[in-house]
């Protein structure tokens, strides 16, 4: 390694203490205010290739230890016990397609959710309720969070597998748009409005 | 497909955390009702036996896919009807498709048939799709699973001081309040001569039956020589109930108020109409 | 950093994610039954001068942030807060009477004092424990600090105004409603009875 300078230094002991990730913003608050991105790439790049990384999440920056090293690693404990089919499809469904409501999930799915599937993936800290859709009934809707995109491995949402394919398939699309595309768009407006989302949370 | 089944039981206490592992292969004979537990409803069914076809998504046939599931339910029935609830109206609605599909074309017939079996061929897809995306995600490297955070971190700790104020004023204040607050008083608790609401209201019926012209609110209290008119106190408590007690009467409609400006005299009388009705 | 090799890479993320600090021989057996000795020099080594350092106490290893910058994982803030009514009136019977016990302060303001309250005081640095009195039960009595004169503009005890002093100023009216009035009476019944009071905010 080549030994970082200061600044480096700092952000490098400070990622390394902290018990959470922490966006830039929370790193150069503690640090009194200093420019920290050109660290955090520097730092990214020193540890590039050893047995710990430095990677970002949703914004938030934390070591982790490298992937490929999963085998002698990996636990089984209780924080990772298996989701049910019906939460993993929910998780997934919002993870494409937020923010969604539940009424979309399940049209998706074809059931009804159990109020304790959404449940569950807040308790994981993997979905929160993102506000409210402004249609009739006001339901609620839910979008994953930072500690979804950092359990995963995510950078952003755009690294979601395949999300690019689904999204040029039209798969991402309700089946009412799809429909349309396909039948040639006599009922192109069929499908939803166009809405405001209260993202105020 | 747009009438959704009706809220199915089944899925209610779908527990969201899989308590154990996939059970045992069932047996043959009763197969069916133990995956019919599993299944996540008629759709994830469906995408099932789909999906046993072994061809894209996008060129099933739905005609073999609504025999399969109807061959499927035909047992369940045999088995667990309560539980199949949905899976049946699923069948019923498949049942009928494939009629339509089957039949001589109606022109007329909105939606056609073809775009029904579109539709359901498009939520096979997408939910396929989802499937597919859950499975490629819980497959990822997990934090706390395949890769860790530091097992031990130190913890970043923001100490607060509090710089205390307070001056020399506050200090004498709260001290003379408490000494204030401490000293020894005596209270004594004198006995206030009121008219109640109860007495003004029964005062002001009584003399207003006994006149139809209008009269000053002021006639109707204690005059001078009856009990209580040398309180100054009290007059003002039997004026302040005499004026809710006419209020009320008024509101019962059985007497009239009326004030010709702000802060005028004001005069009652008893309702004209209403004489029947308080006598009554 | 120089990549290490698949051996040290494996000891560091063992290291890394472990919640305590690890002997050779156990790392040896997480990783099944490797030499680590080596590795880990490698690693101390490559560690050197950054903002982590791999250090060995008593045997066992672990990562720690950097000596130097041990400053780093706390930082102080200071805000400016007003004495609350309880303590201020804490302090004044303290500046009054002193010495005094809890006891005493409770029995002349006629309502219970928080343990946090005379905290508060002290952490001002205006109140000290002046030793213990010598009656049952021995407790704790309490004096004002040369700080507090300080702070108040007093050269000493002495200058406190006298009873009669407050009495003419109008600060012994026995109107709790008129402090309630002057400190906008958010607390103006609170002397009615002893209560505790929670000088945590």
């Amino acid at each position: 390694m080549t030994p970082p300078d200061d600044l480096a230094r700092a952000v490098e002991a400070t990622l390394f203490a902290s018990d959470r990730p922490l966006t830039p913003e929370e790193i150069s608050r503690h640090l009194g205010g200093a420019a920290v991105r050109a660290a955090l790439v520097a730092l990214q790049r020193d540890y590039a290739g050893r047995g710990v990384e430095l990677v970002e999440r949703g914004g938030r920056w934390h070591f982790q230890t490298a992937g490929d090293l999963a085998h002698l690693l990996r636990r089984e404990t209780e924080d990772v016990r298996r989701l049910s089919r019906a939460a993993t499809e929910a998780l997934a469904i919002i993870a494409y397609h937020e923010p969604v409501s539940r009424a979309e999930i399940e049209a998706i799915r074809g059931v009804q959710t159990a109020k304790g599937t959404l449940d569950v993936l807040m308790e994981a800290g993997w979905v929160r309720v993102a506000g409210r859709r402004e249609v009739p009934g006001r339901p609620t809707i839910y979008a994953t969070t930072s500690e979804f995109l950092a359990h995963f491995g995510l950078s952003s949402r755009r690294d979601l597998p395949g999300i690019d394919e689904l999204r040029a398939a039209g798969l991402l699309d309700p089946v009412d748009d799809a429909y349309a595309l396909l039948t040639g768009g006599e009922d192109g407006d069929r499908g939803r409005e166009p809405e405001k989302e209260d993202e105020s949370s | 497909m747009d009438a959704a089944p009706p809220a199915p039981s089944l899925f209610e206490g779908d527990e969201a955390w899989d308590a154990l592992p996939a059970s045992a292969p069932a047996r043959d004979g009763d197969a069916l009702h133990l995956e019919l537990e599993n299944w996540e409803g008629p759709l994830d069914l469906l995408l099932d036996l789909a999906r046993r076809q072994k061809v894209d998504l996008r060129t099933i046939s739905i005609l073999e896919l609504v025999d399969q599931y109807l061959g499927y339910i035909e047992r369940a029935e045999a088995l667990r009807l309560e539980l199949a609830a949905d899976y049946l109206v699923m069948a019923a609605w498949l049942a009928y498709l494939k009629s339509l599909l089957l039949l001589p074309r109606d022109p007329e017939m909105q939606p056609s048939p073809e775009e029904l079996a579109l539709r359901l061929q498009l939520r096979l897809q997408r939910l396929g799709a989802m499937r597919e995306a859950g499975a490629r995600l819980m497959a990822r490297d997990r934090l706390g699973r395949d890769v860790f955070a530091r097992g031990a971190p130190e913890g970043l700790r923001v100490d607060r001081r509090h710089r205390w104020q307070a001056d020399l004023f506050d200090l004498m204040q709260a001290y003379g309040v408490v000494k204030a607050r401490t000293a020894p008083v005596v209270h004594i608790v004198r006995e206030r001569a009121v008219m109640t609401l109860d007495s003004a209201l029964a005062r002001l019926s009584a003399l207003l039956g006994a006149s139809l012209d209008w009269q000053d609110l002021h006639s109707f209290l204690p005059s001078r020589g009856e009990a209580g008119w040398e309180d100054p106190a009290l007059r003002r408590s039997a004026l302040a109930s005499s004026f809710v007690a006419a209020l009320e009467l008024a509101k019962q409609g059985k007497a009239e108020i009326a004030q010709d400006e702000t802060f005028g005299p004001l005069r009652l009388r008893r309702a004209t109409g209403a004489a029947g009705a308080v006598a009554a």
